[in-house]
């Protein structure tokens, strides 16, 4: 499906989202969106801008504050033909909703026994770094990675926002799409043109020989970050964007590791019980007699995200720290 | 109130209710609440002979709300049910044998025997799935709803839901959502005074009706013992519904059994459960029927006919295959892809 | 509806409350306001000036329903806030250098600079805490009252909400089992209109008032602009509370800022934004002051003497440190113990 | 604290979560409790029976159906002087209860500063095995053990779940213990005193030389079973009770694989981003230069807890898939 954005110069993350959201809707009647204030506001960060003229308020609306009832009903309107969008203002929000996500959304398909499935997306922002506190920056997606029915995907990019974002919308079943609220201003030349990216496939972002870094979202930028400061050592990292976290892309990270023997995994969640705790956990099974050197996770640390500038700067995952840690594994 | 109107119906016995179905209606609404009632005790025998596994809530006592709801809706139109969501589902025109091949966890049952009792479920017949969650079942019927009015289909949807399922926030999230967008949603509490083993007015500090109100739904209260009652309510309030947006009916009712199968209820009044005889709805329709000239005979042929549809579709049950594992994991996703670990 | 009472006040600039405090009283609460004031004012061009981290949300234009309310409750009365909690912190009592320092982040600060503006927190003043959380403020006001029913305290505790957060389903399971339990509750409801960048109209389908009735609380609707007026409602509904049960305080207010610092507020009519200073709760404070006999000079005196105290608190903010990140670290639990991974 | 039970022959899990109740209830006036039918009716699987009679109807009240305040009002009762353990009837349900547990309970002590804690308990029953279905079997202990600020324990037997809750009870903070509904029938022969286990510790619950399978909850009696089968070949494995999920026992887990060498996890949960996967993770880092072979998991495979008993006994991690998973870190 050809972008609209083709022209555009310079594609930002919020414009890709928005964009996304626009193609879709215009390719298939039967997206709408909802949330609090994705309406006549566009949205609290200002991605759905332009939708509700565009789509009308039917397409477009704007609910009350009950989010366990917009991801419940989304759920119900999903079974009988829409492929409802929703916004949940803050990942923190999520909260409310994971009855209506864990236990109907997920497993209406398998506890149906295959009859209808549920054509929904849940865009979230997670994410820290705007001083937003313990309440409104946390990153909670492991939760949604450990349960069967649901797929994940979080994108790193302006490009990828608008690829997975098209695919989950297609996909016939439930997606969470974690957006990053400090990446919503990162904006990158903006190619030919924007195709829907599979979910469940990795990228790899920077090609290496001595240790795999595999990140997801923000953290994919630390770990091209810290590739370059490696590199001027003359240790050339391999970093992987995940861009899916459920599925995951299970046999790039084996063949990367394959060929590094050393691995790394950086993510803005807390460390314990964390995504990158799979990772590891499954690669020292299947990939261990590939293993030269212990597997180190770049994390945040087990504590609320604080709300001091300088507690949440030392508190995300840093180039310093994923440096360190490649050495760790290299030693 | 604007819009609010209370109406309720005269003591079961009487068929005199106005919009109410004629004998041969009745009669069709006595076989399906026969039927509902026989699939039930049948599934408590085999629970009891541990041919059902799980835990199942039969709704024996409540079928005329399911059966008079349902009468007035149609094929399109969606329902979502509840734990206790067996009457619903059959009256909603599952077919039995499905129904029976899932309580018994066979392969070839509705949901292929990954859901039982609590999942049922018949996408081709709108009904959206009985629930285990307790006020899950409103806001995807809410959804529904909305699908409805945003495809510019005439069909209603209908979220079921007990007494005690009146404590859950989200209920009343789904009252303000519902009347702000003005679905074609319709409330149907099946109040049956119990919220597991204590009574829902140790639970629920407020009548229905008087929240109804307070949310600008039209609330309509009907014996839910007396189908033609039933009917005759649901009759009317869907019809406003489709045209014209959301409405509650309570269904005032009873369970005649325990919470579950295998309940002992010590904390029920012995004297209750007595009375609940003289209020069983299959008991009040026979009654009606009886007055308007129906004789007995045919009361026996309708539970003939039932008990031969009811034997049949359990033994098929009991005849279907346990369900492959490997499929059954193949089966989580619609589309799958990736390892998902 | 029984135990159910509606009480509107006069309209604003009249001093005529029945219970309304006399005039030293109302200088008293003036004089609390205009420290609000000053302070959200101060913390405003703070924000804008990068001095504070994150979001805020003032409460310009809402503090006679801080000041009010605050003025009918004891110290070992317990309330819990919300998001725009700053005026609730300050009238309950928080010191005020240890405000601005958490609001600036250090580690002095109340919080020690881990929670700031939406998590400031004063337990030895019954302060439990503002809230990110549209919502979550009411079950843990609730809890709170039942530990000082239990307890066989006499204290009170109070729920602090915004007009927007009527739609969260868990304030309705909140106004259920205050009834229910008859808890030592106060739910006040800010009522300002408005639900982030939407007028709360199109998200509450109900009135305040209905919905309390129908749960049997007694409901008392205020001018939310009149100080006193405040005052003397929540003086006499507080007594009630703490004699006898749950009751609803409905304050009808008004925000005179964006519902965030930087929020250029497009959706919000000119004229409805230049009609606001018509009902600052400020400006009509000082009019019915003038009206007792009060002179401009006392006001000015009040003015300048707040004036001192937050240039005081916010030069001892500026003089803080940042919070150490492994006291933080360490500082999760109450408890620490084996290792947390 | 001398156990009331210290005459009973045997004990059976559940009557031991009721003394552990009862004993804390006569210690502290403070202790109440609160849930779904916990007071007249005695709970739902029977485990506050004779509570309410003994410590009336303030300090053991029934509650309606509303899971997000129970929590929520737990959290302002704990901040308020009173020492709440609420019920989750079961596991899944906690999906009601994430924001009250998660932004409220977790964060208050840290995110007010130190001020106040919340000591509060939620018990709630996960696992499988009776049936119950997709909405009533999930083991979702992994999102808690997630949060920092929470505190997440499973006791294994009747002496863990005593030792355990009267723990949790006694702790500053908030602590989800997590009962199995179908241990619930499981008795042992009672010891002489019941005592609080601190939390953070884990059990070798059975020594051995070559290989360490850390378990928790009733898949450590899986993993004792699996353990037996194995001797007879001439394998010794030694058996981990965790006990506690977060706090978990990272060092008594390094110092049996410094032992053996070699690691198999075990638990009912989903193993994809379960508990398992940290403690994995963990031990490809700190511990890799132990690991003589690859770490193996064996977890609930990636789908909901289906209804059939066929389906739900193949579920289940099982004594033969533990012993194929030792088998293949030996190989
Ligand atoms: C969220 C949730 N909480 C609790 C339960 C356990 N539960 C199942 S049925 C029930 C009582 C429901 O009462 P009501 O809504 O009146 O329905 P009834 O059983 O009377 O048909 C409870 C508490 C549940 N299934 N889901
Ligand atoms: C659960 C939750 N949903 C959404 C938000 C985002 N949010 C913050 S304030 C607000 C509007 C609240 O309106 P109201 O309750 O009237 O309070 P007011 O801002 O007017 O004081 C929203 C939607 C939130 N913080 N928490
Ligand atoms: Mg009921
Ligand atoms: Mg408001």
């Amino acid at each position: 499906m050809p972008a609209r954005g083709a022209v555009m110069a310079e594609l930002r993350y919020l414009r890709a989202v928005n964009q996304a959201l626009d193609d879709a809707m215009a390719a298939d009647p039967s997206v709408v969106l909802f949330g609090e204030d994705v309406g006549e506001a566009g949205g609290s960060f200002g991605v759905t801008r332009g939708l509700r003229d565009r789509y009308g308020p039917g397409r477009v609306r704007d609910t009350p504050i009950s989010e366990a009832t917009i991801a419940g009903a989304a759920v119900g309107a999903a079974l009988s033909g829409l492929k409802p969008v929703i916004e949940i203002m803050f990942m923190d929000f999520t909260t409310l909703v994971m009855d209506a996500m864990v236990n109907q959304a997920a497993k209406a398909h398998f506890m149906f026994g295959g009859q209808g499935s549920v054509p929904m997306v849940l865009r979230t922002p997670h994410g820290g770094g705007l001083g937003a506190g313990p309440q409104h920056s946390q990153c909670l997606e492991a939760w949604f990675a450990h349960v069967p029915g649901l797929k994940v995907v979080c994108p790193a990019d302006p490009v990828s926002a608008y690829g997975l974002l098209r695919a989950a919308i297609d996909d016939p079943d439930p997606v969470i799409v974690v957006e990053n609220k400090a990446l919503y201003a990162m904006k990158v030349e903006a190619p030919e043109r924007l195709e829907a990216i599979p979910i469940g496939k990795a990228s790899i972002v920077r090609p290496g020989r001595d240790v795999s870094i595999v990140a997801y979202g923000a953290a994919v930028k630390t770990a091209r970050d810290a590739a370059e400061r490696l590199a001027s050592d003359g240790v050339e990292a391999e970093v992987i964007d995940l861009r899916s976290l459920q599925p995951w892309d299970e046999a790039a990270v084996l063949a990367s590791l394959s060929g590094t023997h050393r691995l790394v995994i950086v993510h803005e969640a807390v460390e314990a019980f964390g995504v990158g705790g799979e990772i590891a956990a499954r690669m020292a099974d299947i990939g261990f007699d590939e293993l030269d050197g212990p597997i180190v996770r770049v994390g945040a640390p087990f504590m609320p995200v604080p709300f001091s500038r300088a507690l949440e700067s030392a508190y995300q995952p840093s180039v310093e720290r994923v440096v360190a840690a490649v050495r760790r594994t290299l030693e | 109130m604007e819009g609010v109107a209370t109406v309720t119906t005269r003591p079961s016995g009487e068929l005199n209710v106005s919009g109410a179905p004629d004998a041969a209606g009745l009669l069709d609404l006595y076989g399906q609440m026969v039927l509902i009632r026989r699939c039930e005790e049948r599934l408590g025998a085999l629970f009891a002979d541990g041919e059902v596994p799980g835990f199942i809530h039969l709704s024996i006592g409540q079928e005329a709300v399911s059966v008079g709801v349902m009468s007035a809706l149609r094929r399109d139109d969606t329902i979502a049910s509840t734990h206790r969501g067996h009457g619903h589902a059959i009256a909603k025109g599952l077919p039995l044998e499905g129904f029976f091949l899932e309580l018994l966890a066979r392969d070839e049952g509705l949901c292929r025997g990954r859901g039982g009792s609590m999942h049922v479920a018949d996408t081709s017949v709108g009904m959206l799935g009985a629930n285990g969650i307790v006020g899950a079942g409103l806001p995807i019927a809410l959804g529904s709803a909305l699908a409805h009015q945003q495809l510019g289909r005439d069909a209603v949807a209908v979220a079921f839901f007990g007494d005690g399922a009146l404590a859950e926030g989200v209920v009343h999230e789904c009252f303000n959502l519902a009347r702000l967008w003005n679905l074609p949603l319709l409330f149907v509490c099946e109040n049956n005074g119990w919220s597991e083993f204590l009574p829902s007015s140790k639970q629920i500090a407020f009548k229905l009706g008087e929240l109804s109100a307070a949310f600008g739904l039209p609330h309509v209260a009907v014996d839910g013992n007396d189908v033609a009652a039933v009917a005759a309510a649901a009759a009317d309030v869907v019809g406003k519904v489709r045209a014209g947006g959301p409405a509650v009916l309570e269904c005032v009712t009873a369970r005649m059994r325990g919470h579950f199968e295998g309940d002992a209820q010590k904390y029920r009044n012995p004297d209750e459960i007595a009375r609940l005889a003289e209020r069983d709805p299959v008991g009040i329709a026979a009654r009606q029927l009886l007055k308007t000239g129906i004789d007995e005979a045919e009361l026996t042929e309708v539970a003939e006919t039932v008990e031969r549809r009811v034997e049949a579709a359990v033994a098929a049950a009991r005849g279907g295959r346990d369900p492959d594992f490997e499929a059954a994991k193949a089966g989580v996703y619609a589309r799958a892809g990736g390892g998902h670990g």
